[in-house]
């Protein structure tokens, strides 16, 4: 087949990840033991709320051609800071609430700052603040303090139920259709593309460059401090190691639903199929009968694998059209 | 100021071993410069790291010859890099992605074979045989002179050149003639081979082996890379810069135990140091435009 | 039908015979054939997008044709890759500078100059003394230490020709070397240029200047829509009858002639300044429907005083007032919402997103404007984007097409779109013509009398010293980023030259 | 509630369904887990039972959770955990015991109302105790000492400093511990912390690890400083990863439990739970092949912790 023809009929990325999940749930639920239960796909959502979330507010910020790598420590800073309004200042729990979430928003605005006002690259800025907000949280709480025992009200966030769903998949979906709208259907969305393919094109066509870049990162803050509240009811606990790692999850899960990490291209939809494949990838593994026991290790491994798999597969059209001759 | 508050930071024998077990990052950080410089980025060194310190480890444990166990780590580490720059350069595909990935794999393979658990390595083979203070000086000159090495690659070689040319901007170098690809992937494949031996240096410095050891490393690089002023956007800084940067880093977090700062300050300064880094190298070329 | 027309006896330096390439579905080149003798100028016109830029690209190796044969110096190549080209002596000033910006202006000739070899030492005196001497011999006034990155645009340019005359090629390939450059320098190029013809330099010299091809070239060879309409020498043709033969129709080489009543006041200028931009002094009127064309030397600070009316480099001395009001413009969003257009000079990297459909690039500027309360709507911004394709005649498989399948003159003609989508009241034009052929010419051109007419007030930079003579009501002049003179509509080629050179003060004060 | 439990319980003995135990450790890919496997899949090969062993990757309590709510739609019938957090863990292992699911604790406990039986091999306040007395005989009562953690943020990690200060302060006053420094579970790193405390602390005597990579760790600093035997070296550690320190002298003293033993134990008592064996109230549990240990309160207790030293180091391998 012609390179040519090749392209036209490689289909979407977003079409490929649906047909993996697709592929995926049946395989588990075939061979996988009690996976296509509705506990098991409660659990699924209920887990991925932190990451799906942190994922939604990564892909602005990626479409920008940028990167927040401090998204994790921004939660775990949250999550002390909330602990100690709601215990320490003896803040209203709901009012201890909105607290948080204006500090991810704050901890958003300082990446923002260096960011679009100083001109500093995304990659540094947030790798040193990722220090920053982690070393704050430990500083703070000296490493050993926990806040637990919260009230049910704020429990609810993480263990209630909604009519027959869990209270994560409606933040979620309200989230996801937050984010869609403002990628996919505002000039907001069209900037942060512009931005991403061309920063100098985008200033030139007059668009407000800096403010735009300063909106993704601090809403990606706010969102930060809301998935601390999220993850601090679920767990019952908020210790200042909230939320180690998970940028590397979001960066992933936003990648692999075909995000370009140079910017401009990708979309809502296909980063919310990538939260749900990388979801979907880690319980089904940790339900196979002779991988039980490895099922964490090679999630990381299958992972991997799939994230190569998938650039492989969109570069491929390409890199044939581009050897053929 | 350190040596009036701290008079035993400069101690020699302390000092070097210190700069002994800094040396690998060291290596690394001239790796990951070269990577950036050629505008590209590599996580996936720490994971390398420690699956070259564990082949090595492993062989030499079989009672491999010494020398061949060395070989092996650089070996491993040239594949691994390979893997990374044929991803990178051949598919095109992004690096800060391929080397994500080739990190999780790596290292959840290393945990998958390993489980944690050390590896003994044969009596005798510490220091490459030498004496203690000998096979430490042996190391850092080794990694001196690597930096060495690099610095006067990327300045006086053209192969250093064209680094530079590529990571400013890629397709004028092809237009120049130079092969962007290949410089890509050979600077992978340096990255790679100097992951190794990083890895080999850290190897000879105890007898053991720790299957979880480099985690973190790859930060810890960047960080000393970017502070040293290198730009993330490509074709510009200098190793010795980078140097800077990396002695700047490793003197932080000693120095806050010899100053006996609580050490759940540690984060906050050390990503304060790299924020004041960067803040005042973005203000000075503000300055000089 | 090229074959019979060379010099029997003597091998070309190149032949390209039936060289076909196409991009997707596009056929940049049909089947073409060409060929270059030594000691040639020959010209390679057409309008945009016929693909000359593509078939020098394939002579120097950095696009691989889709069927066809190569010879250079009588011998057939396959696999030309752009070192191979190099090492066969090929030389190539591309359309638009490709040189490394993070490196100095000495180290992007050496590389483009010395063997590529993965180990060699590298000489640093020597790299800066032949640069030197490279850039004292195009007379250009730039210092070899210098970053690219720090360059203006038409800087960059005479760099890509010092690579060029300094690689000692036997076949040298211009691609619009002259677009951005003024009247001194491209004389001092064609000078360069003959020498190396009686060297017996062979040289393919892309222009949309027809003015230029009858001042230097011996063959011209016109491409339409990616095959060659054939070769001629020069001197057995007429600017009417290449056109003609470019085009597929007649066009008028003249200039639309003026009509349009001066307005009100739009824009005036009171001792303008911007210390960062280089700017001093400015001052200046412009009234609606008139047409002022700025001028000047390269690095005389034109580009710079537009970036200061559009807000990207904001004044800090002097005032601008607009429609009679004193306004203050710090950023382009305020430039934007006063009814400023700024029609930048470097189209790829600043006129338009070259990853993004037409249609978004049409309406980036006009966000506020077409989308109240930031909602997309797809309809408006699609018939919106096709009627400024029609309109302005973009040649494009439609709206949804990427700005980077286009050639060169139309994507000038998107950025221009753009901007008269924001339905301003001054338009600011940075090289509105640079690289464009001449049937677009022309109908920017009266695209841009149109816009007059209906009482916009424009105000045109341009190297071009015909366009500026030909288009303006006045002639504002640029030296060293200072005002030198304002000349009226009747000034001779001689007058703006001078000017701009500081030979005689003639200006007529402001 | 209970009433429902123990229906599931009797059951699972009356249809003889094989059991199936998910065991977790703190995290994989570490050394002090592994041993405890050895011996959790010995006694599950004994009795028959099908065991699941997974958890983080890393040290996450946040991962911890998820997995036991995994486990708890996977129908697992009886869980048992060392808990990386004590109160973050227990609302996962609330909701598996109201499913019916058996929870056993080992290694570090959670919250008592979130299991059923903790399987014991030390109580913090006892490893505290046992390292500082350690520490106090060694440097006879007085001088200076440092502490190599893993994290700042290791709850039993937390723990233990607090005893081990509450009985320098009960006991040594003239102890004085004047660092403390993490090494992120990492050898190299502990190696290099350790390096740096020996020559900011001139006068230090004693670097006191508390995470098992520490150990050697120290012991090749202290080793290299050429301050074998000047300063001492204890912690909590593995012996196969410290035999030779110990041997040369540089390490004194390394303090466990035998991890086999606790998995062992840990796999026996949840399967004798499962099965309606093991009853809340009771005193005693036999263990398999390791006989009869004490039950005090709902502590199962493996017994006091082992002190390795050069004499008896040699007779262990894991
Ligand atoms: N890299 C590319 N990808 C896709 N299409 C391309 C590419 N380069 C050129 N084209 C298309 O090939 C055709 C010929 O383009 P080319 O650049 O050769 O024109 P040109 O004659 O140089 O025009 P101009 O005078 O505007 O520079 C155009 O239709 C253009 O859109
Ligand atoms: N993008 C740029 N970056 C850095 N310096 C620039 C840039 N553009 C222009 N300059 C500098 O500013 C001065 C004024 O240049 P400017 O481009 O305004 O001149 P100009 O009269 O518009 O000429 P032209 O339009 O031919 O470039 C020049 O000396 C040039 O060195
Ligand atoms: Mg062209
Ligand atoms: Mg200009």
């Amino acid at each position: 087949m012609k390179p040519q023809q090749l392209t036209r009929i490689w289909p979407q990325h977003e079409t490929v990840l649906l047909l993996f999940i697709i592929a995926e749930v049946t395989y588990f639920s075939l061979f996988g033991r009690r996976f296509c239960t509705v506990d098991n796909f409660t659990n699924i959502v209920r887990h991925s709320l932190e990451i799906g979330l942190l994922a939604l507010v990564m892909t602005p910020i990626i479409l920008t051609a940028g990167i927040d790598l401090s998204v994790g420590s921004t939660l775990g800073l949250c999550a002390v800071l909330f602990g100690k309004l709601w215990r320490d200042a003896g803040l209203d729990p709901w009012l201890a609430q909105i607290c948080t979430i204006g500090i991810g928003g704050l901890c958003g605005a300082c990446n923002a700052l260096l960011i679009a006002q100083m001109k500093l690259p995304p990659l540094i800025v947030t790798l040193a603040t990722f220090s920053l907000f982690r070393g704050l949280a430990e500083a703070i709480t000296q490493g050993v303090d926990a806040f637990t025992d919260f009230p049910e009200s704020f429990l609810f966030l993480g263990s209630g139920q909604l009519g027959q769903l869990p209270i994560q998949a409606w933040i979620l979906s309200a989230a996801a259709i937050g984010v869609w709208l403002l990628v996919h259907r505002t000039t907001f969305g069209r900037c942060f593309r512009a931005i991403g393919f061309s920063p100098e094109g985008a200033l030139y066509a007059g668009l407000p460059v800096r403010r735009q870049l300063a909106l993704v990162y601090v809403l990606a803050g706010l969102v930060a401090g809301l998935a601390s509240l999220t993850y601090t009811a679920r767990f019952g606990t908020a210790k200042a190691d909230a939320g180690t790692g998970y940028e590397l999850f979001a960066i992933t899960a936003v990648v692999l639903g075909g995000t370009r990490i140079f910017g401009g291209v990708g979309s809502v939809h296909g980063t919310l199929l990538g939260v749900a494949t990388l979801a979907i990838l880690n319980n089904g593994l940790s339900r196979l009968p002779n991988l039980m026991n490895i099922a964490s290790e090679l999630s990381g491994i299958v992972t991997g694998v799939l994230l190569l798999l998938a650039l492989t597969a969109s570069a491929l059209p390409h890199w044939l059209k581009a050897n053929q001759k | 100021m350190l040596a009036v508050f701290a008079p035993n930071f400069f101690e020699p024998q302390p000092l070097l071993s210190r700069l002994a077990s800094a040396a690998p990052k060291l290596v690394l950080a001239c790796g990951v410069a070269l990577v950036i410089i050629i505008r590209q980025i590599d996580i996936s060194i720490g994971s390398l790291f420690a699956v070259c310190g564990t082949t090595a480890g492993l062989a030499a444990a079989a009672d491999w010859p010494w020398p061949l166990a060395l070989l092996i780590s650089v070996g491993v580490g040239i594949l691994g890099g390979a893997i990374n720059g044929l991803l990178v350069a051949q598919l095109r595909l992004p690096s800060i992605v391929i080397t994500l990935a080739t990190m999780v794999i790596l290292r959840e393979g290393v945990r998958l074979k390993q489980q944690g658990v050390f590896i003994n390595l044969p009596e005798g083979s510490q220091w490459f045989g030498l004496p203690m203070v000998l096979g430490q000086l042996t190391l850092c000159t080794l990694a001196v002179g690597l930096l060495l090495i690099m610095t006067l690659l990327l300045k006086h070689f053209s192969a250093g050149r064209f680094i530079y040319a590529v990571g400013s901007d890629e397709e004028a170098a092809r237009l120049a003639g130079i092969r962007p690809r290949l410089v890509t992937f050979l600077v992978f494949i340096t990255m790679g081979a100097l992951t190794g031996i990083a890895a080999l240096l850290n190897l000879v410095q105890s007898p053991q082996v720790d299957p979880n050891s480099g985690r973190g490393l790859e930060l810890e690089a960047i960080a000393a890379v970017v502070v040293g002023g290198v730009a993330v956007s490509g074709g510009r800084g200098r190793l010795w810069g980078v140097f800077l940067g990396f002695l700047l880093l490793i003197c932080t977090s000693p120095a806050l135990t010899y100053l006996g700062v609580k050490p759940y300050w540690e984060k906050v300064i050390q990503g304060a140091v790299i924020l004041l880094a960067v803040v005042a190298d973005g203000l000075r070329t503000k300055k000089a435009k | 039908m090229n074959l019979s027309q060379s010099i029997p006896g003597q091998i070309p330096l190149l032949q390209l015979s039936a060289v076909t390439k196409s991009f997707g579905s596009v056929s940049a080149l049909k089947g073409v054939s060409f060929d270059l003798q030594p000691g040639e100028i020959h010209a390679l016109i057409g309008g945009n997008g016929a693909g000359k830029s593509t078939l020098i690209k394939i002579v120097a190796g950095a696009h691989s044709p889709d069927s066809g044969s190569i010879k250079i110096h009588g011998h057939r190549v396959t696999q030309l890759t752009p070192s191979a080209a190099r090492n066969l002596g090929i030389a190539c000033i591309y359309q638009q500078p490709s040189l490394f910006p993070d490196l100095t202006v000495a180290e992007n000739i050496a590389l483009r100059l010395e063997k590529i070899r993965l180990f060699a030492r590298v000489h640093w005196t020597n790299r800066r003394l032949k640069a030197v001497q490279l850039l004292k011999l195009i007379g250009a006034d730039i210092s070899p230490d210098t970053e690219v990155r720090d360059l203006s645009m038409p800087q960059q340019q005479l760099v890509e020709i010092a690579c060029a005359l300094g690689s000692k090629a036997r076949i040298i390939l211009m691609d619009e070397p002259t677009a951005s450059l003024t009247h001194k320098e491209q004389e001092r190029l064609f000078a360069l240029v003959r020498t190396l013809r009686n060297d017996g330099v062979g040289i393919i010299y892309i222009s949309h200047r027809l003015e230029e091809i009858f001042a230097i070239a011996d063959r011209v060879t016109v491409l339409r829509d990616g095959e060659s309409t054939g070769t001629t020498p020069v001197t057995e043709t007429n600017p009417s009858a290449l056109i003609k033969r470019m085009v597929g129709r007649e066009v008028s080489t003249l200039f639309p002639p003026a009509e349009s009543q001066l307005g009100p006041m739009v824009l005036s200028l009171r001792g303008l300044g911007c210390t960062a931009g280089g700017v001093k002094n400015i001052t200046l009127d412009l009234r609606a429907g008139e047409i002022v064309g700025l001028t000047g030397l390269v690095g005389a600070g034109r580009t710079e005083l537009a970036r200061v009316l559009f807000g990207i480099t904001p004044a800090d001395t002097g005032e601008i007032s607009l429609n009679g009001q004193w306004v203050v413009i710090t950023s382009p969003q305020d430039a934007i919402a006063l009814g400023i257009a700024y029609l930048p000079e470097d189209r790829r990297r600043q006129g338009v997103i070259l990853e993004m459909p037409l249609s978004h690039n049409i309406t980036l500027a006009s966000h506020q404007r077409l989308f109240p309360r930031n909602w997309l709507r797809h309809t408006t911004e699609q018939t919106l984007a096709e009627k400024f394709i029609e309109d302005l005649a973009v040649k494009t498989s439609g709206a949804v097409a990427l700005g980077n399948s286009l050639s060169g003159g139309n994507q000038q003609k998107v950025s221009l779109a753009r901007w008269l989508a924001t339905k301003p009241k001054l338009l600011i034009l940075d090289e509105p013509t640079q690289g464009i052929d001449i049937g677009a010419k022309n109908e920017i051109h009266k695209i841009i009398r149109r816009l007059a007419k209906e009482g916009l007030a424009v105000l045109m930079i341009s190297s071009d010293l015909p366009e500026v003579l030909g288009m303006s009501d006045r002639i504002a002049v640029l030296r060293g980023g200072t005002l030198a003179a304002i000349l009226p509509r009747q000034c001779t080629a001689h007058q703006v030259m001078s000017a701009s050179l500081g030979l005689k003060e003639e200006g007529v004060g402001a | 509630k209970p009433s429902e439990v123990a229906l599931t319980a009797a059951v699972d003995t009356a249809t003889n369904k094989k059991i199936t135990l998910a065991f977790m450790p703190k995290s994989k890919g570490n050394a002090y887990f592994v041993s405890c496997r050895q011996g959790a899949d010995a006694a599950a090969k004994e009795l028959g039972i099908e065991l699941i062993f997974d958890g983080p990757t890393q040290p996450d309590p946040a991962k911890q959770n998820e997995i036991i709510e995994n486990w708890i739609t996977l129908g697992v019938d009886v869980i048992a955990v060392a808990c990386e957090s004590k109160d973050g863990i227990s609302t996962a292992l609330r909701k598996a015991r109201s499913k019916g699911v058996k929870i056993v604790t080992y290694d570090s406990d959670a919250n008592p109302d979130a299991r059923d039986f903790f399987v014991n091999q030390a109580t913090p306040e006892g490893i505290g105790y046992a390292l500082m007395d350690e520490a106090a005989r060694l440097c006879n009562n007085s001088g200076e000492f440092a502490i190599i953690t893993a994290s700042l943020t290791a709850q039993n990690m937390i723990e233990w400093q607090k005893h081990i200060e509450a009985r320098r302060l009960a006991k040594y006053p003239d102890m004085k511990n004047v660092a403390l420094r993490p090494c992120d579970d990492l050898k190299d790193k502990a190696q290099a912390e350790a390096t740096i405390l020996l020559s900011a602390y001139p006068n230090l005597k004693l670097l006191m690890n508390i995470c098992s990579p520490a150990v050697p760790g120290a012991a090749e600093a202290v080793k290299q400083a050429g301050k074998s035997g000047k300063v001492k070296v204890i912690g909590l550690g593995l012996p196969n990863e410290n035999k030779r320190y110990v041997k040369d002298g540089t390490t004194d003293t390394v303090i466990l439990w035998k991890t086999v033993d606790l998995g062992y134990l840990t796999v026996q008592a949840a399967t004798a739970l499962a099965k309606g064996q093991l009853k809340s109230g009771a005193t005693h549990f036999e263990g398999g092949h390791l006989g009869k240990f004490k039950i005090v309160g709902d502590n199962i207790l493996l017994g006091e912790p082992f002190k390795f030293t050069k004499d008896n180091i040699d007779q262990f391998d894991f």
